[in-house]
């Protein structure tokens, strides 16, 4: 809760193009975006590389941008909740539901079709989807009326949710996992479109529709307003309640479509793994993207980038053979360092600290 | 739709108010569990509660002044599982003697704490983030001792994990004791000392408190070395419990803790709310368990069902109480 | 008489495996007109320890239960025993300082299970002696008893031919969608070059051999793959000639474990170890076995 | 007043102090003496520095150039509590409490009675109902702050401030809520202080208030200091002038605003009967005229923003009914009221007001979004047209109106807030100490400005704890006391005393 009353600011400076990039709060995560890129550049062989297979690109960034494309989703959700300042921690909860919802009803039984084995869905494709999103948008009907409705602290309303939605996810499943055999269900995790993963195009769609969305209607201002100051926004007329309520409902539309692609992708629905820990990753993607958890300002476009961070350093632990003891040392010591590369205050300091050891030298 | 938080003036009361039907709650959902199941209402169970319950206990505790001062520590589950590493591999491999090894355990874990403590003060970043990544590390440096699980097998270790402590025809364990008595030692702490008063003007407006000239930088590193103590400690029983150190001990737990102190009535925004909550919070908790362990017919999948069912129930009736406790005023 | 009380239990309700393993214990059981007090622990020893104090509470006549962990677990038993209540581990051990704690252990053996998958690794190596065969190993979770065992079992068994060389090995977490990921990393990083792929669980195997077909390789064929566990998925994957073999670890305690209870309670002598049989399953077998499997 | 006779040396001595931020130069070589046994104001317009001045010598801000000495050693302090220690208490121009914590706790919190190590609870109780006494107020000091309005919040500030004994007392903006009786007490407190050789540096809009009060006066403007005078030298006009930096013709004395049409002949706008609210309001019965102004007078907690708040919709009221333009109308919020034409602008901009790190535009025209809906936007060019416009009606001193609201000096957020309704175009506006804070030229433009509103039709309820304001702009009366209304009175048929007296005995009596 630092007020900028005060921050302290150094003095004015002549805004010359070069120092307003600079000074973007973009700047940071997207250094560090390209800092981990260029890590991989010199550690991993041909990590840059990409072909052309079976008509479409292929190569490791290709890799990540497609296994990013769940969290970017939840992270773009998780935005818009903790920019009310809120919290929603069941998003890995509804991930499972969507997807076992989904894979559940489409299935796929096997037919003959001229003597080669068919697979056709159980339900038509179309109403499984629906219903699987229907099934995200109630959870998140849910989480909201809590929180709204009832005036619930959103970490316990939601950890209603995280508990139980897996459970029921189970429920459904009898604690199996789904395979899905229909083919065209496929498409939504696995498929490719002029070349490049279909989960990308579903990925910038739904940024391009909530930045419109912010940007068009007055929705981004009415959502900082509540996040900010609730009491002033409420005076000032706004249905404090209902905005509070419409963002857990598109949080759990993302993950419920985040919940979709992961299980398009892997051919079937986990109840029980599917979306682990996707909650965490999402609100670490939008730290790291420079939005802050007291509410207010947000940024879309650098939670995406706070993913893509996230995803990255995946890929590469993978990627440069590290033994997997050491994974979680290694992203921590990513986070500690993108984190304080953010941090102003750490940036005076080194520089005053520099300074200190030049005079001393000479 | 209108009975909501956002009402400026009159809501503030509440928390406090909270805190009591939390424990009235409690008692009914003990006695709800009394009359469905046979022996469930025995001292015994009771005070399995406390003994089952005394490391989390320890870490809500921690986590209440965390979450008074309005922030979050995510790190405990981690530096728990981390101090039961150290300690197994500090008695096993290097045979140091086991009361220097719980004074180095604790203060590793103070001085974790006191280090992201100052990491959120001095470089303002977001408690949420830098324990996350202190949660991450923690883990992480467990994997880095022994991917496996070590064993304990420690005199002490074994005699305070095997002792019983007679009381009212029960017994509890020492572990149980001591989280009681830092429940106690903790109440004193945020309620009769500058120190504690300072977390909740911390919490309460950390700008105002700044301008009010307290010292709130060395007040938030000491938040955070204290939780980070609290979780050492409750490591240290939970070696005590389970006489090894692994690092997958105590998975979650961070949330349960910040569960437990936030059923117990504190707000998560900091400022409103009592040490002695987390006590509460984490009964409800334990109860909810227990309840479910005494009915032996749910399936997993149920069994979370039921959990978060109840966990409803009780935030539910919790807060219709609260607020028509506010109406009538 | 009056029914058999057991208490159990279960780690909790991570896998498909461990579903078919409840429903095992479930449903023998009932069959034999025990009753059965189910406690999930949702992976956490905390919790087991919780419930099995309750099932002492409750006075049940036996107490199972499949470790989550295995150390940690002689205070508790101690309780159990100072009520006199006997204690029949399933699935996975424990490592207790006075093994009169529990009366007897049934379950498979993870480290064997690692062997055998590596004994038929080395069966087909002797197909080719001169070529470098290249695994890639996808392991279970960090530090959980079956990665620990599966990869140690392994290992010990390809130390025998010094031209078996694991490249890589990370760990996927037990899940297809980590196994998928895991896999198309090491397949960027180290292209043809892979020949076998070893995976912990069938989960990760499916998953991964997704990634080596989108990657326009052929499962089974350009790359062998090996996993463990032997659930309906592996067998449909191997009937499509996917997957080359799977190692069994069968969750189907439930009949032999209520024996075993019977025999503990009435006090008669049984063995302290007991060993669920297992087999291995290469492909040939898949499409005739499949009919049989329950799980 | 005590007259200086011999200079002794300054406690307190700011040489060159310099303060920038981005875009705005808020302090340039400001020089200020302080001397031990005076009363010394700081006066200037909205944005001329004060506060900031206040900030980069209580160590909240590090001045970029200038040194401050303390009885003649340079001093640095890096936060409030390094300069409180050095014996420099303050009271900021927010109210900076904890609204969680107890009154008592807020007066002593880092300095409380100790008792075995331990806080001695029951002591600490008793010295703050005692503090608080010397102010004439009375209440329940274990209370949690928020549950007090801001005027006994700003006392309760006060006192914490007059609990150590320091050498040099700031208080900024300190009677911007308070009414007459507060003021009177502070004062006397003060000139108590005064006497015991403490330097106080006070800043106020209020020009009777500085000349009850200073010794000598400090005139800055546009972060410049203007000079330094002693208060008996300068006249209220050249004082005026002089923060302003041209001649002006602002005085409090100016013609009333042009009276409105006869009472009769106004259309009734708002009839509300009975409106009331257990433990808050007694029912009372209110009226409100298209083209009129309203007043409401009384003392602090008289039950004027309670009664603003139920117009409104902000609290729900139990009883009563409002019928607007004939209709019958019941508010379940801001936003049926909003909806009615009615905006309210509240009296705690901090909280109930501003939503500070959004910028001035957005601030502004957050009722007008709110009014015309979520999905059409206002576009971006009409909203800067619309800032543009209200930054030049008002005068509001921000480096652009993309700057956060936060930034600026707390009478040009005062003034970014009328904006904000006066935007909406409302048919009746509330407004709640709409003044507070706002230099005396401001002060006078937005009065002329809200009753220029008025005569084209507007109802206006106006709050104040300026009496003599109250009297001079309303067209009708009400006045309050002990949360009911007392009784409604015409255009000048008070005065101040006679409403003094409604207050005391509930009605006039020749
Ligand atoms: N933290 C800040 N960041 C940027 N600008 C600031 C900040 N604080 C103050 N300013 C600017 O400095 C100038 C002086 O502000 P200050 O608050 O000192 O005025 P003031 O004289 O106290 O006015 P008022 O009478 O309205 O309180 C204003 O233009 C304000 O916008
Ligand atoms: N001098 C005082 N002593 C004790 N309590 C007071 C005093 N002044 C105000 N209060 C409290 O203030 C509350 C009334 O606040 P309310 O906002 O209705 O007053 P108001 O008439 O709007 O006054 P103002 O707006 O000037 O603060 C009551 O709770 C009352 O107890
Ligand atoms: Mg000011
Ligand atoms: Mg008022």
């Amino acid at each position: 809760m630092n007020s900028p009353l005060l921050t302290l600011t150094s003095g004015p400076t002549s805004p010359s193009t070069a120092s307003m990039f600079v000074r973007h709060p973009l700047f940071r995560p997207l250094a560090a975006l390209v800092l981990l890129l260029l890590v991989d550049l010199l550690l991993v062989p041909g990590f840059f590389h990409l072909e052309i297979k079976d008509g479409h690109l292929y190569g490791s960034l290709i890799d990540i941008a497609n296994r990013a494309a769940p969290l970017v989703l939840a992270a773009l959700g998780m935005t818009l909740v903790i920019a009310t300042r809120g919290i929603d921690i069941s998003v890995g909860a509804v991930v499972a539901i969507s997807g076992t919802v989904a894979a559940m009803l489409i299935g796929g039984t096997m037919v003959m079709q001229d003597g080669v084995p068919e697979y056709v869905a159980n339900t038509p494709m179309v109403w499984a989807l629906c219903a699987a999103m229907g099934a995200a948008l109630l959870c998140g009907a849910w989480n909201g009326l809590l929180v709204a409705g009832l005036g619930l602290q959103p970490i316990v309303a939601t950890l209603i949710l995280m508990v139980a939605g897996r459970g029921l996810a189970q429920l459904f499943t009898d604690g199996q996992i789904v395979t899905v055999y229909y083919k065209p269900f496929f498409f939504l995790g696995s498929g490719y479109l002029f070349g490049l993963p279909f989960s990308l195009y579903i990925v910038a769609a739904v940024f391009l529709v909530t930045a419109l969305l912010m940007r068009k209607t007055a929705l981004g201002l009415f959502i900082q307003a509540v996040g900010i100051n609730p009491v002033a926004a409420r005076l000032a007329g706004l249905k404090t309640a209902v905005l509070i309520l419409f963002v857990y409902v598109f949080c759990s539309a993302c993950a419920g479509l985040a919940g979709l692609m992961i299980s398009a992708n892997i051919k079937s629905a986990d109840a029980n793994n599917a979306g682990l820990l996707l909650e965490l990753d999402a609100i670490l993607a939008v730290t790291l993207g420079g939005t802050s958890l007291a509410g207010g300002k947000f940024s879309l476009a650098g939670s995406v980038i706070g993913a893509l961070i996230i995803q990255t350093l995946t890929y590469t632990i993978y990627s440069i053979g590290l033994p997997p003891e050491i994974n979680m040392v290694v992203k921590s010591v990513v986070v500690f360092l993108v984190c304080l590369s953010q941090s102003a205050e750490f940036k005076n300091m080194w520089r005053a600290f520099r300074a200190r050891i030049k005079g001393g030298a000479a | 739709m209108s009975t909501m938080i956002l009402r400026g003036r009159a809501w503030m009361a509440s928390p406090y108010f909270t805190s009591l039907v939390t424990v009235m709650l409690l008692i009914v959902l003990l006695a709800a569990g009394g009359v469905a199941y046979p022996g469930f209402l025995s001292m015994q169970v009771l005070f399995n509660l406390l003994i089952d319950n005394a490391f989390l206990l320890v870490i809500a505790v921690g986590m209440s002044f965390v979450i008074l001062s309005g922030g979050i520590d995510l790190s405990v589950g981690s530096v728990l599982a981390l101090t039961t590493m150290i300690s197994a591999w500090l008695l096993q491999s290097w045979h140091l003697p086991p009361l220097l090894v719980i004074v180095i355990a604790l203060t590793l874990g103070a001085g974790f704490g006191a280090a992201m403590g100052a990491m959120i003060h001095y470089f303002k970043l977001q408690p949420f983030i830098v324990t996350l990544a202190g949660m991450f590390l923690a883990r992480g440096l467990c994997y880095l001792i022994s991917i496996n699980s070590i064993t304990i097998d420690d005199p002490l270790y074994v005699a305070m994990s095997q002792t019983q402590l007679p009381i009212l025809g029960g017994f509890i364990s020492p572990g149980a004791l001591i989280a009681v008595l830092t429940l106690a030692a903790a109440i004193y702490v945020a309620h009769c000392t500058p120190f504690g008063r300072a977390i909740y003007a911390v919490g309460g407006n950390e700008q105002s408190a700044l301008m009010m000239g307290l010292r709130v930088g060395r007040t938030k590193v000491l938040i955070y070395a204290f939780s980070g103590f609290c979780a050492a400690l409750a490591g240290v029983l939970f070696s005590f419990y389970m006489l090894s150190g692994y690092g997958l001990h105590a998975q979650g737990t961070e949330l349960d803790a910040i569960a437990a102190v936030v059923i117990g009535g504190t707000l998560l925004s900091g400022g409103y709310g009592y040490v002695a909550g987390s006590l509460s919070g984490v009964l409800v908790l334990g109860t909810i368990q227990t309840l479910i362990a005494f009915d032996g017919t749910l399936s997993s999948w149920w069994t979370k069902i039921v959990i978060g069912g109840l966990l409803f129930v009780f935030c539910l009736v919790q807060r219709l109480m609260a607020l028509g406790a506010k109406h009538k005023k | 008489a009056k029914p058999l009380v057991i208490g159990f239990s279960q780690v909790g309700a991570e896998s498909e495996w461990r579903t078919a393993n409840t429903v095992s214990v479930k449903d023998a059981a009932k069959k034999d007109g025990i009753t059965l007090k189910f406690a999930d622990a949702q992976q956490k020893q905390e919790n087991q320890v919780k419930a099995i104090r309750s099932f002492i509470a409750q006075r049940v006549d036996l107490i199972a239960f499949s470790p989550v962990v295995e150390s940690g677990w002689d205070t508790v038993l101690r309780e159990a025993k100072a009520a006199k209540i006997p204690v029949i581990l399933t699935d996975r051990a424990v490592n207790v300082s006075d093994p009169s704690l529990y009366a007897t252990f049934i379950g498979s053996d993870f480290v064997e299970e690692g062997r055998r998958a590596g004994r038929w690794l080395l069966e087909r190596a002797k197909k080719t002696p001169d070529t470098v065969i290249n695994i890639v190993e996808l392991q279970g979770t960090v530090g959980s008893a079956p990665a620990l065992d599966r990869k140690k079992g392994f290992e010990e068994v390809i130390a025998g031919n010094p031209k078996l060389k694991v490249l890589r090995s990370q760990t996927g977490d037990f899940t297809r969608a980590k196994g998928k990921e895991v896999m198309e990393a090491f397949l960027k990083a180290e292209g043809k070059k892979i020949n076998v792929l070893y995976a912990h669980n069938d989960d990760m195997a499916i998953g991964a051999i997704q990634a080596i077909e989108e990657a326009g390789l052929k499962p089974g064929k350009d790359i062998v793959v090996i996993s463990i566990d032997g659930v309906k998925g592996a067998f449909e994957a191997m009937i499509a000639g996917k997957l080359n073999v799977t190692v069994e670890c069968s969750p189907l305690l439930g009949p032999q474990l209520m024996q075993l209870a019977r025999d503990v309670v009435a006090g008669k002598p049984v063995p302290k170890r007991v060993v669920t049989q297992e087999g291995v399953f290469p492909a040939e077998v898949a499409a005739k076995e499949f009919p049989n499997r329950k799980y | 007043m005590t007259i200086l006779t011999s200079a002794p040396a300054p406690v307190l001595e700011l040489r060159g102090i310099s303060k920038a931020f981005p875009g705005v130069q808020a302090l340039s070589g400001v020089a200020l003496n302080l001397y031990p046994g005076e009363v010394h104001t700081l006066m200037g317009q909205n944005g001329a520095g004060k506060s900031t001045l206040i900030k980069v010598l209580t160590g909240v801000y590090a001045p970029d150039q200038g040194q401050i000495l303390l009885e003649g050693r340079a001093i640095q302090p890096a936060s409030t509590l390094e300069a409180q220690n050095l014996g420099i208490s303050t009271v900021y121009q927010e109210v900076n409490l904890c609204p969680n914590l107890s009154v008592a706790e807020n007066i002593f919190i880092g300095r409380y009675p100790r008792k075995r190590g331990g806080i001695d609870w029951a002591d600490m109780q008793r010295q703050a109902v005692e503090l608080l006494e010397r102010m004439q107020i009375r209440i329940d000091v274990s209370q949690p702050l928020a549950r007090y309005p801001l005027a006994i919040q700003q006392m309760v500030a006060i006192s914490r401030a007059l609990l150590v004994s320091a050498k040099v007392l700031i208080l900024d903006e300190p009677t911007s809520s308070l009414d007459e009786k507060e003021v009177d007490l502070l004062f006397s407190v003060l000139r108590g202080l005064r006497e015991q050789g403490m330097a106080i540096l006070f800043v106020t809009h209020f020009l009777d208030q500085t000349y009850a009060i200073s010794d000598r006066i400090t005139v800055m403007r546009n972060g410049e200091r203007e000079g330094e005078y002693a208060c008996s030298e300068l006249s209220r006009f050249d004082l005026v002038n002089k923060m302003v930096g041209a001649p002006a013709t602002v005085g409090e004395s100016t013609a009333a605003p042009a009276t409105a049409a006869a009472p009769s002949k106004l259309a009734t706008f708002l009839r509300a009967t009975g409106l009331g609210r257990k433990g808050a309001l007694s029912p009372m019965d209110i009226e409100l005229r298209q083209g009129e102004l309203l007043g409401l007078a009384g003392l602090l907690g008289s039950g004027r923003t309670e009664a603003a708040r139920l117009l409104f919709g902000a609290d729900k009221a139990d009883s009563g009914s409002i019928v607007i333009d004939g209709k019958e109308c019941s508010f379940a919020s801001p936003r049926d009221a909003i909806a009615a034409g009615i905006g309210f602008c509240s009296e705690d901009r901090k909280h109930e007001g501003a939503v500070l790190e959004l910028s001035v535009r957005e601030n502004l025209i957050l009722a007008l979004q709110a009014r015309t809906g979520i999905l059409r936007a206002i576009p971006l060019k009409r909203q800067q047209q619309l800032a543009e416009e209200y930054v030049r009606a008002l005068g509001i001193k921000t480096a652009s109106i993309e700057t956060p609201i936060g930034t600026l000096s707390g009478g040009n957020q005062q003034k970014v807030l009328l904006a904000r309704w006066l935007a909406t175009e409302p048919k009746m506006l509330i407004l709640d100490e709409p003044t507070r804070g706002i230099d005396v030229r401001a002060k006078q433009e937005i009065m002329d400005y809200v009753t220029a509103l008025c005569r084209k039709g507007m109802a206006i309820l106006f709050i104040s704890s300026e009496l003599p304001e109250v009297l001079r702009v309303s067209d009708r009366i009400v006045v309050m006391r002990d949360r009911k209304a007392g009784g409604e009175y015409p255009r000048g048929a008070l005065d101040e005393s006679s409403v003094l007296q409604v207050i005391a005995a509930g009605d006039v009596h020749e």
